[in-house]
């Protein structure tokens, strides 16, 4: 029962992240986000910090969502890739 | 004290176990292709130096200068004994954070700590978490630890026989 | 102390002694990483609690970041003598 | 089989203990400056084992994050070194040598 909220945390951050407008193609050597990649990871690892330190129910679950697409949009300005310059 | 040959047995299995999960992991996203920072480039070519192979020595540069997958193995088996299922999740986003301090697009890392985190998972009923811990020392000592040529040898035929390079 | 236990010990006495017998600069390098892995994993099973795993992960990641510096200056070193001497 | 007939005995403590008698023995042998870094290393994992140890979690975390940034500032001070070496064996004809 409680896998739920996992599943509906996924969910609501791809939906959000489709409305927001992240690519959908997967790039591997590039340092942006897409709509997958850190998306899913970083609301998966979100919601189990919260069910450890506090209850899960739909409040945390919609953060959780609306939060993951921001951080994923904005990946590469918060850790960005460094050059060593030659 | 007393050492059964169940231990050992389970022991070995979960080496293989973590081995081949991390070196498949980071033979597929292309960690023995090329030299992602400075340190592994050095790494390689003084290993080819010494008479070993230049892939196999990106490869266990790429090791030591970021946590890639062998780290996100260690991590996962470390909080699936301490916290359970969920443990595992905060684990990824913890390498995920790691990478990305580290200079690394972070794919590596993430997808290893995740699918062995579901390996341990399905794993779970005949071999205890704590057997992965050790058995994971155990592969990084094969690699990292051993003999360095053979070990390069032995990476860079992976690699060329899955036709990552 | 049980198998576990015992296989870690033994892997962390060797790689500190060839940690200390090696000549060679780079061959070091590859050793403390070992060395470093082991550590964690003894910290992990000492302290029986998630407190413990947040140690270990902040130790593996700090030596990992100290570890790739040192790398970076024997490749700068490396080029700027011009000479490989090791 | 049979291994030893130990009670007891803490791994943890002895490894610590271990990595920082070996790595001050280090410290002292090695004469160039690359391997007096590496070999500080090596103490300092030693010595954040320790800590732990003896139970004080919160300054091995906080140890553990301080101690990457001095490694950095040493290496960065070693890498200006021979820079300004380097420059002034070139141009030593034109510029004023202080040393010597």
């Amino acid at each position: 029962m409680l896998y739920l909220y996992y599943i509906l945390s996924v969910v609501i951050s791809l939906v959000v992240g489709f409305i927001i407008g992240l690519p959908v193609e997967i790039d591997v050597n590039s340092f942006k986000g897409n709509l997958f990649f850190p998306t899913v990871f970083v609301a998966l690892g979100l919601t189990a910090v919260i069910d450890i330190l506090f209850n899960l129910n739909l409040v945390f679950t919609l953060l959780v969502g609306i939060f993951s697409p921001l951080f994923s949009k904005y990946v590469d300005l918060i850790f960005p890739g460094v050059s060593y310059g030659g | 004290m007393e050492v059964s040959w169940v231990e050992l047995i389970k022991l070995l299995i979960s080496t293989g176990v973590c081995w081949t999960n991390f070196v498949l992991i980071d033979t597929y996203f292309g960690l023995p292709r090329k030299p992602g920072v400075l340190g592994a480039e050095v790494i390689g070519k003084t290993l080819e130096k010494m008479g070993g192979d230049l892939n196999g020595g990106y490869f266990m540069g790429n090791i030591v200068c970021s946590p890639d997958a062998s780290a996100g193995t260690l991590m996962a088996a470390i909080f699936y004994y301490l916290l359970g299922f969920k443990g595992g999740l905060i684990a990824t986003l913890l390498v995920y954070i790691g990478n990305r301090l580290c200079n690394d697009p972070g794919y590596a890392g993430t997808f290893g700590t995740f699918s062995a985190t579901v390996i341990i998972h399905l794993l779970s009923g005949f071999i205890e978490p704590r057997y992965f811990i050790g058995g994971m020392i155990m592969a990084i000592f094969t690699i990292q630890g051993l003999y360095h040529v053979g070990a390069s040898k032995v990476l860079g035929y992976i690699g060329r026989k899955l036709g990552m390079i | 102390m049980d198998a576990v236990l015992l296989l870690i010990g033994v892997i962390s006495f060797v790689v500190g002694l060839r940690v200390f017998l090696t000549k060679n600069r780079v061959q070091r390098l590859l050793y403390l990483c070992c060395l470093n892995f082991a550590i964690s994993a003894l910290i992990a099973l000492y302290i029986k609690s998630p407190m413990g795993g947040v140690v270990a992960a902040a130790y593996f990641i700090g030596s990992t970041l100290s570890s790739n510096a040192i790398a970076h200056t024997i490749g700068k070193v490396q080029r700027l003598e011009g000479r490989g001497e090791w | 089989m049979k291994v030893g007939e130990s009670g007891n005995v803490e791994l943890l403590p002895l490894v610590s203990i271990f990595c920082i008698v070996i790595g001050c023995i280090g410290v002292i042998l090695n004469t160039h400056y690359l391997d007096k870094i590496i070999m500080l290393e090596f103490l300092t994992g030693g010595l954040i084992g320790l800590i732990v140890s003896f139970y004080y979690l919160d300054v091995a975390i906080l140890t553990s994050i301080v101690e990457p940034v001095s490694t950095v500032i040493l290496l960065l001070g070693s890498l200006k070194y021979i820079y300004i070496k380097r420059s002034r064996r070139r141009y030593s004809s034109k510029l004023p040598v202080l040393g010597k």
